[in-house]
């Protein structure tokens, strides 16, 4: 049955695109059974790119804590992954019959936009429907393998040794990658593959024994989504950033290279592959939130709860990046088409970037909030409930900065009362995007500093530094150098930086200078608190290179964004990178000293004892995730104005126009009613098939 | 699992189910809200003529001008100067600026440039003079996905003066000196543009004048002339193509010849009546008043009839205009005649 | 917890904070340099009432040489206490030209302004030396009225005060026209119904020491020998009857509602009543050719309804006299006449850009209803405040009728929805119509430029109300309604557990 | 009353913070707060307030008490059915009142808006760039001639200024009401003059409404066109009183572009 629905999806998918390659088009648009064109291939295409990302999110999801599992020896987290592994083929197999159907729409509605894209896009078009292939191969081997391959019985040793060569040449080979000896590309491109070259390479190391086979496998899943991701984002990418065209006559003149590797190609692919990981998490979350409401004893509660935790923590982590790698694609944006740039962030989509703001608050807020109920279940959290407040309020005050707009809506008798000017004296600051900048910067470090607390809660117990090995320190010490080359070396940067190159008068240097000595300030903070550290001043520590952070990014780069914004512009984009690396440093150092800091007194969190709202939060991260997911499909899809490449094929149909919010939002409801409603659906499908496992005990470690 | 223990699984995915819908009702009300606070559907606002009115509406609306450049208090765009009085930095407003910046210009070329060349420049090529503090990023805005008209350009430039300067409405109308220089640039660019917009550039290779005899000549097979004139030579069935050159990109002549009925010019609505003694008449309805209606044929005649005497008419999704055009044309007699079509401007 | 409260507090209590006793340090000599600063140019570097702005503020700021003044809680004619002083410094005199100047002053500053003041008459020197000291009366507070005090408070204001302030109280009483103060000026009775204009303050003890004391200088007599205490608050209770104690909210939007059948052609048809009123401030025509700038009227009240075919706009104003009077006094003959003018554009703007507010201009002109007591109504095409051209009158559709009663002018002007002429404008449901209003004062000297005039609101009509408006929160109702009934079933269920 | 403190915070909290923003912003900045806006942040703080309280089990369970035991209470059954019957009113009326409104349309106008080159008034052309108020040298060359010119501008603003912008130039003269949209301007707030050199006043005194450009709504404006009111002479002295009274430094000519 569902090698049916597979084969049905990848035969009509491939037969679909020979069609649309092949057939004869005598018209730009048409209209099929009376349906709005522009909202069908909308929908289609949401929904699709919906099942998507839960089809390439759950790999990765299932590799990560099967991995987990493998090197802590917990047999409950292989069978977490393996629950997962087991919602994704129904899943796979309607993203493919979706992916058919939106090429039906495509050459149904749009049939000569399709055409130019064909033409440009074919080949790779093809190679993409090849790809599912390797895709379905890892797919069953990885799902049907798991039982046969769940032990360490170690593997013939030629396989081991050819593993291991593989790996390491394969990595010296993709280290290539990054130093462009496989061509020269622009932008991420180049660190992009590096980085999925090497793990394609190292995944041959994991060949030792049966189960690192297995693991191999589901690392090869995960290549192979992701490479079918960064194709058909080559099609998308390429709509918003044409490359390689004639400037006179607007033809594309390029090869099929030319096109997919254009500017926002790999921007899109990044911030796609973490949204799509924290979406994963967060769909994982609500399953077991529904599982554990539907729950009908303690132990299946227990395990629930804790499902929802491992899922919720995965979202986050998928989460706590979003908005750099939202920010870098804004920022390629910007790059190629100031114009579209800012069409996006003080045009048509201002607003609609507020409703993202509010959902991406959203986000935060519960995210912190689940955490903090969660606290109830350990024993020993007591002690940390009177901070959830002020991280509460943190949070709140930069949601409501964060969703201030710089010109808001007013009534006449306002706009009178400011005598006609149309932005309020005050609060127009707010909207400003210094303001942005340090309201995000300090929702994630308030985020961060409530997953502190909680992860603090039940250790307890202070660890000496004198008890720690040697590799301890390195590590400690390796920390704290990172940071400082990481902070150094843009301060540094900074320091040299020649006005002229932001086409800015000489005497703007002194903007840079003081932004990088603060950087400079910076390391001598990292360096203050690992001794600090060493010197069994692990919390003061802690405290000082935090507390410096939130001074740093929050309080004084946020205000001085404001005075580089009147004086010197075109660097408050540095200014950003500077408090994202700020930050950035933070996160690893602190995190760093509280792995050493404490032990973990082993008290065990009592799961399952969890109120019903936090079920509901994680019920709530996941809608508002979806959402968000739709929201940012209409802003990418809606920033080409009336273009289906943009400046290039124009768009003359009659749906040209940009929709407004309110469309939007019923547009993005329904699809995402109809995505969660056939997630359910399709998560009982796939309980069908399964032979129910026991509930797993909890706590069992059992030694694989 | 759910059938196994169907109701508590049953009922927690009701509660769910519904927690979904408050969600989603939420957010529609959220978008609905937005949308009204910021005054409904968004409207493409397009100016209408070479004036300074229209220059403001291009500025805030198709020229996108706004998301960069503030005017004052005006907009909120900072990536780009700010064209009215803000701060220490912009103290006097753009036309009086293109003033000072002008005789900066004169000194650095040695040229003579006045502030209505200097607008020009800005617009034709925002690079060459960027102001200090501000990247060139400007993009063209005559080409896609921009692409404003000559017209349109003017009319921008006629709303950037109209703010401190006094430049003449006429010297923008028709630019000399560095001006024309620039504005001849723009038109070459939105030119080349038009004429070679993907396929259609190979019909730029006709010969005019033998196009003028076919579109003439009411016995050849083109024979335009039947129906359409030009400067009151020629029918009165179709639309007059006197300007047809200057107004309509190649795309849509193309179109219009080879796919009659694609878009039918307003006022020429085909009809076909049926008269009593069972005559059919088709044309373009000329004049419809109570007792008469006036059709002008695909023969090129106008005819009147008395709507007594008509059984039943109506008005037709096709154009009366032969679509066998494609078909009974050579391909050097369409490019021929849309050689000519061209010269009307 | 305990701060929050405490903070609420705080916030509650802060407008309310001001001082009452004198310091005891009053000094003229640190007043001086205030007083030239902030009140010389109306008051007069000599305090005799002759700064800059004096002839054009009706009333005349006051005359410190003369040692009268107005407000007091001391015998008619005698000098007033220093609080009292104080008290008209910090607060102001609502509805005159003398604002508050507790916000700019300190209690220091503007104890020492009061001493400064008294330094410009001789009679408080000469009070002080003879040590005698201010005698406030006695107020005490008010008693609670009751209808039968209102009652007994109207039979004794008709034999007091009707005189003067009206029957109604508009102060349109038969002498309004004649009366002038002691320096020679005219001076209106106060129209008791507009409440927030009372210059002596509006609680019953300041209406009640008004009455008692009189008003020191002018023709308002102290009632407090011939009237016994009980009567005067019957007269206080009276008058805060009739007295709206608040200006009404200004509205941008004069809403006019849609009506079946006939428009109420008659300004005092009962049916105008059940119709929601705008309030209008005017100001006087400070601004172009000969200007004004003492209007007395201050504002109209504007209502309106149409129906299909017609538009019905009804002004209501205040004049305590309608002119051209029968008899104008000898001292101030002025007689001109009243009037009123509607303003609108003459074509629909299709922007923000409107006619110039003040009568239009020769590129964009207005189009103005002007009414004229005893004239026939006329339209006019406006170019400017000066310049208006009449237009062919038979083409109107205008009908304007007016009533003047108890020192209220009603007018209704109604005009065909249709334009009646091809330069003129069309009125369109559902549209924001630009509209402004002008208003003369015949018996105060105004004609032509010499007006009242306000600034441009919007006229809507407003298409007839959907039934949706009630439809939804009768559904919102039903829909709370039934989720307590579940929640009430589940209770009972829970609580038989 | 001890099980009501959590509910009791919860709305202290919320109304408290109401207050605040109310006070603050229109006490305080003397500045409307836009109601959507309003809205907006109140959703937050009732929505955080809701979110810190419920965070452990102790307090959401204090939080809900009150409800719960009207809910379940015997005693409370009076109060319970009072509820009951008023919630179905209380939203059926708040939806009544959340129907659309007539509002006037919004109208924006620039308030500051760019001055022209030159100007002409009382016969000769000025160029606006480098104009200068010409007694503004005596106030270090004279100060007793400034001071007099400063006392002569005080009589112009008396006689003609102080119906609009009012006795203490904050704008809110006698006028304020009717000419509320748009209103005097304030010039003691730090917006408007002290933006300017003098020449702007200079420019706006003499055109008044009727000489703005454009953008900022001549028709709507009720200055009048004082070159036809005054002389030159007195509008350069208004202006030095304009800054004398306020205290504001009028903006140097040049800046520093």
């Amino acid at each position: 049955m569902k090698s049916f629905y597979r084969f049905m999806g990848v035969f009509l998918s491939v037969s679909l695109i020979f069609v649309s390659a092949a057939s004869a088009m005598d018209t730009d648009y048409r209209m099929l059974w009376g349906f709005n064109p522009r909202k069908t291939v909308w929908f289609v295409a949401q929904l699709h790119l919906y099942l998507g990302a839960f089809v390439l999110a759950m790999p990765i999801f299932a590799v990560i804590i099967e991995y987990v599992g493998y090197k802590t020896g917990r047999k409950k987290y292989d069978l977490l992954a393996y629950e997962f592994t087991g919602l994704l083929s129904v899943a796979y197999a309607v993203t493919a019959a979706l992916g058919g159907l939106l090429i039906f729409t495509l050459i149904g509605f749009y049939p000569s936009f399709t055409r130019y894209m064909t033409d440009i896009f074919g080949e790779s078009m093809l190679f993409y429907a090849l790809l599912f292939f390797g895709e379905t191969f890892f797919l069953y081997f990885y799902y049907y393998g798991w039982r046969r391959l769940d032990n360490l019985a170690p593997l013939p040793s030629f396989i081991k040794l050819g593993g291991r060569f593989i790996g390491a040449v394969g990595s010296v080979l993709s280290a290539g990658f990054l130093f462009g000896f496989f061509g020269k590309y622009p932008g991420a491109v180049q660190p992009f593959w590096f980085v999925f070259f090497l793990l394609a390479s190292a995944s041959f190391f994991l060949l030792k024994n049966r189960k690192g086979l297995h693991l191999w496998g589901g690392i090869w899943l995960n290549l192979f989504g992701t490479a079918i991701m960064m194709v058909a984002n080559s099609w998308v990418s390429y709509m918003m950033s044409p490359t390689a065209y004639d400037t006179n006559s607007y033809e594309f003149t390029g090869t099929l290279m030319d096109a997919v590797i254009n500017p926002l190609w790999v921007p899109l692919g990044i911030h796609r592959m973490f949204g799509n990981l924290a979406f994963g998490g967060f769909v994982a979350g609500a399953y077991a939130a529904v599982r554990f409401l539907g729950a009908d004893s303690d132990a299946q509660r227990a395990h629930y709860d804790w499902m929802g935790y491992v899922a919720n923590f995965v979202g986050v982590c998928g989460l706590l990046p979003l908005p750099f790698a939202g920010y870098y694609l804004g920022r390629e944006v910007y790059s190629n088409s100031a114009l579209m740039g800012n069409n996006m962030m003080g045009g048509d989509f201002s607003w609609t970037f507020i409703m993202q703001a509010m959902l991406v608050g959203g986000l935060f807020l519960f995210s912190c909030y689940y955490l903090w109920t969660g606290m109830g279940r350990i024993p020993g959290a007591e002690k940390y409930r009177g901070y959830v407040k002020y991280l509460n309020a943190a949070v709140l005050v930069s949601l409501a900065v964060w969703i201030t707009p710089h010109n808001m809506p007013l009534t006449a008798a306002e706009v009178a009362g400011m005598g006609g000017s149309q932005y309020h004296p005050l609060l127009k600051y707010l909207g400003l995007m210094p303001a942005k900048n340090a309201a995000v910067n300090l929702i994630i470090i308030s985020t961060y500093a409530g997953f502190l607390l909680y992860i603090r809660s039940n250790r307890n117990k202070k660890i000496p530094i004198a008890s720690h090995g040697k590799t301890a320190r390195a590590v400690i010490l390796a920390a704290a150098l990172f940071c400082i080359l990481l902070v150094g070396r843009y301060g540094l940067s900074l320091f040299m930086l020649d006005p002229a190159s932001l086409d800015l008068p000489p005497d703007r240097v002194q903007v840079f200078t003081t932004t990088a000595k603060l950087l400079f300030i910076n390391c001598g903070v990292i360096l203050l608190s690992t001794a600090l550290f060493f010197a069994d001043r692990g919390k003061t520590a802690q405290f000082i290179y935090l507390g410096f952070t939130i001074f740093s990014v929050v309080f004084f780069l946020g205000p001085y964004g404001f005075m580089v914004m009147e004086k010197a512009s075109p660097f408050l984009r540095n200014i950003a990178v500077s408090q994202f690396i700020q930050l950035l440093s933070c996160l690893v150092l602190v995190s760093t000293f509280e792995i050493f800091l404490f032990r973990s007194e082993h008290e065990k969190p009592r799961w399952g004892k969890m109120p019903e709202r936090s079920q509901y939060t994680l019920i709530t991260l996941c809608i508002l995730m979806t959402f968000n997911m739709g929201l940012m499909g209409f802003i990418r899809s809606g920033l080409r104005t009336d273009w289906h490449i943009y400046g290039l094929l124009r768009d003359t149909s009659e749906w040209a126009f940009t929709p407004s919010n309110y469309t939007m939002t019923v547009m993005v409801s329904a699809i995402s009613l109809v995505f969660l409603l056939g997630l359910v659906l399709i998560f009982w499908l796939s309980d069908l098939g399964e032979k129910k496992a026991e509930a797993p005990k909890d706590d069992i470690e059992e030694r694989l | 699992m759910i059938s196994r223990k169907g109701s508590d699984m049953a009922k927690a995915l009701t509660k769910v189910f519904l927690f979904l819908l408050v969600m989603t009702a939420m957010f529609v009300y959220v978008g609905h809200t937005i949308t009204v606070m910021t005054g409904g559907d968004r409207e493409q606002t397009v100016g209408e003529g070479i004036n300074a009115g229209a220059g403001e509406k291009i500025f805030f609306g198709k020229g996108k001008c706004s998301t960069c450049h503030s005017i004052g208090e005006k907009g909120s765009g900072i990536r780009c100067p700010n064209l009215g009085i803000k701060g220490d930095i912009f103290t006097k407003p753009i036309g009086e600026r293109a003033v000072d910046r002008a005789a900066e210009r004169s000194a650095q070329t040695g040229r003579e440039w006045r502030a209505l060349d200097y607008l020009f420049e800005c617009v034709a090529e925002p690079g060459a003079y960027v102001v200090s503090g501000f990247r060139n990023e400007m993009p063209t805005i005559y080409k896609p996905p921009i692409d404003l008209k000559p017209d349109e350009v003017k009319a921008v430039i006629m709303f950037l003066a109209s703010m401190g300067s006094e430049i003449p409405a006429e010297d923008i109308l028709k630019p000399t000196g560095i001006a024309r220089e620039y504005f001849t640039k723009i038109e070459a660019s939105v030119k080349s543009q038009n004429d070679t917009t993907g396929q259609l550039k190979l019909y730029i290779q006709g010969d005019a004048e033998n196009g003028e005899s076919l579109f003439w000549d009411i016995e050849s097979k083109a024979g335009c002339a039947k129906c359409h004139s030009v400067n009151g030579a020629g029918g009165s069935v179709g639309p007059s193509l006197a300007h047809v050159g200057g107004t309509r990109t190649l795309g849509y002549i193309i179109e219009s010849i080879l796919k009659p009925s694609a878009e039918i010019a307003g006022g020429y609505e085909p009809v076909i009546v049926l008269t009593k003694d069972r005559k059919r008449i088709s044309g373009t309805k000329k004049d419809d008043t109570e007792d008469h209606l006036t059709i002008g044929t695909s023969a090129g005649e106008i005819v009147t009839i008395k709507k007594s005497d008509i059984r039943k008419w109506k008005v037709l999704k096709k154009s009366i205009m032969p679509g066998n055009f494609g078909e009974i044309l050579t391909v050097q007699e369409l490019h021929d005649i849309i050689a000519y079509l061209l010269t009307l401007t | 917890m305990k701060p929050t409260i405490a903070f609420i507090i705080f916030l509650l209590a802060l407008p309310y904070s001001s001082g009452a006793e004198p310091s005891s340090t009053q000094q003229p000599q640190k007043g001086k340099p205030i007083y030239e600063k902030l009140c010389s140019g109306c008051h007069g570097v000599t305090g005799r009432g002759d700064g800059p702005a004096a002839d054009r503020l009706r009333p005349r700021p006051r005359n410190f040489a003369r040692g009268q003044y107005k407000f007091t809680y001391t015998k008619f004619g005698k000098l007033p206490q220093d609080k009292t002083l104080f008290r008209w410094i910090s607060e102001g005199l609502p509805g005159s030209s003398m604002p508050p100047w507790k916000d700019v002053l300190t209690e220091e500053e503007r104890w020492d302004l009061v001493a400064y003041i008294k330094t410009f008459s001789r009679k408080f020197a000469r009070a002080k030396k003879k040590g005698r000291v201010p005698k406030p009366i006695v107020i005490g507070t008010a008693p609670p009225s009751s209808a039968e005090d209102i009652r007994e408070g109207k039979e004794l204001f008709l034999q007091n005060c009707a005189k003067c302030h009206g029957k109604e109280g508009r102060g349109a009483g038969p002498s309004a026209p004649t009366l002038k103060d002691s320096q020679g000026d005219r001076i209106w009775p106060r129209n008791l119904t507009k409440g927030w204009l009372y210059r002596g303050g509006g609680s019953p003890e300041d209406i009640y020491r008004t009455v008692a004391t009189g008003i020191t200088g002018t023709p308002m007599p102290e009632f407090m020998d011939s009237l016994s205490p009980e009567k005067i608050w019957r007269i206080v209770a009276y008058v805060e009857s009739i007295r709206q104690k608040k200006r009404p909210p200004i509205n941008d939007v004069l809403v006019s509602k849609h009506m079946q059948g006939d428009l109420p052609s008659n300004p005092c048809d009962p049916a105008w009543q059940s119709v929601p009123s705008s309030y209008i401030p005017l100001a006087a025509q400070v601004i172009e050719g000969e200007r004004w700038f003492k209007t007395t009227i201050e504002s109209v009240e504007v209502r309106s309804v149409y129906n299909g075919a017609e538009v019905a706009i009804h002004v209501e104003w205040a004049d305590k006299t309608q002119s051209p009077l029968t008899a104008p006094p000898d001292k101030f003959p002025q007689n001109g006449l009243d009037a009123l003018a509607v303003q609108l554009p003459v074509k629909m703007p299709l922007d923000a850009e409107k006619p110039y507010f003040l009568g239009g201009s020769s590129a964009k002109p207005v189009i103005l209803w002007k009414w004229t007591n005893g004239g026939r109504p006329e339209v006019f095409l406006g170019k400017g405040i000066l310049k208006m051209e009449p237009l062919d009158r038979e083409h109107q559709t205008l009908r304007v009728a007016a009533v003047y009663k108890a020192g209220l002018w009603k007018t209704v002007f109604i005009r065909s929805l249709e334009r009646p002429a091809k330069n003129d404008i069309t009125i369109e449901a559902g549209k924001y119509l630009p509209i402004a209003f002008s208003a003369w004062d015949g018996n105060n000297g105004e004609k032509d430029a010499q007006r009242a005039v306000s600034i441009w609101y919007s006229l809507l009509l407003k298409p007839p109300v959907k039934a949706d408006i009630y439809l939804w929160p009768l559904f919102v109702g039903l829909l709370i309604a039934v989720g307590e009934m579940a929640l009430a079933i589940k209770v009972k269920k829970e609580k038989e557990k | 009353m001890k099980k009501f403190s959590v509910l009791f915070t919860a709305s202290a909290v919320v109304i408290g913070s109401y207050l605040f923003l109310k006070y603050f912003f229109s006490f305080y900045l003397q500045l409307p707060i836009p109601a959507s806006l309003m809205k907006t942040y109140m959703f937050l703080i009732v929505a955080g307030t809701l979110l810190a309280l419920t965070a452990d089990d102790d307090s959401a369970r204090k939080l809900t008490a009150p409800f719960h035991s009207l809910l379940f209470d015997p005693s409370l059954r009076r109060s319970r059915n009072a509820v009951f019957f008023v919630l179905p009113f209380l939203g059926a009326f708040i939806t009544y009142q959340s129907r659309p409104k007539t509002e006037a349309p919004v109208e924006f106008r620039t308030v500051h808006p760019a001055p022209p080159s030159s100007m002409t008034a009382f016969g000769k052309t000025y160029n606006l760039i480098t104009l200068r108020n010409p007694y503004r040298e005596l106030e270090i060359n004279d100060p007793d001639n400034f001071r007099k010119a400063v006392e002569e501008g005080k009589a112009v603003y008396y006689r003609n200024c102080l119906f609009c912008h009012g006795d203490k130039l904050r704008g809110k003269g006698i006028f304020f009401d009717a000419f509320h949209n748009p209103h005097p301007a304030n010039f003691q707030a730090v917006g408007t003059i002290a933006q300017f050199q003098e020449s702007y006043l200079f420019w706006r005194i003499s055109t008044g409404g009727p000489g703005l450009p454009k953008e900022a709504a001549p028709w709507l404006s009720p200055m009048p066109v004082w070159k036809n009111h005054l002389s030159e002479d007195k509008i350069w002295k208004v202006i030095l009183f304009l800054y004398d009274y306020t205290g504001h430094r009028p903006r140097e000519v040049g800046g520093n572009e």
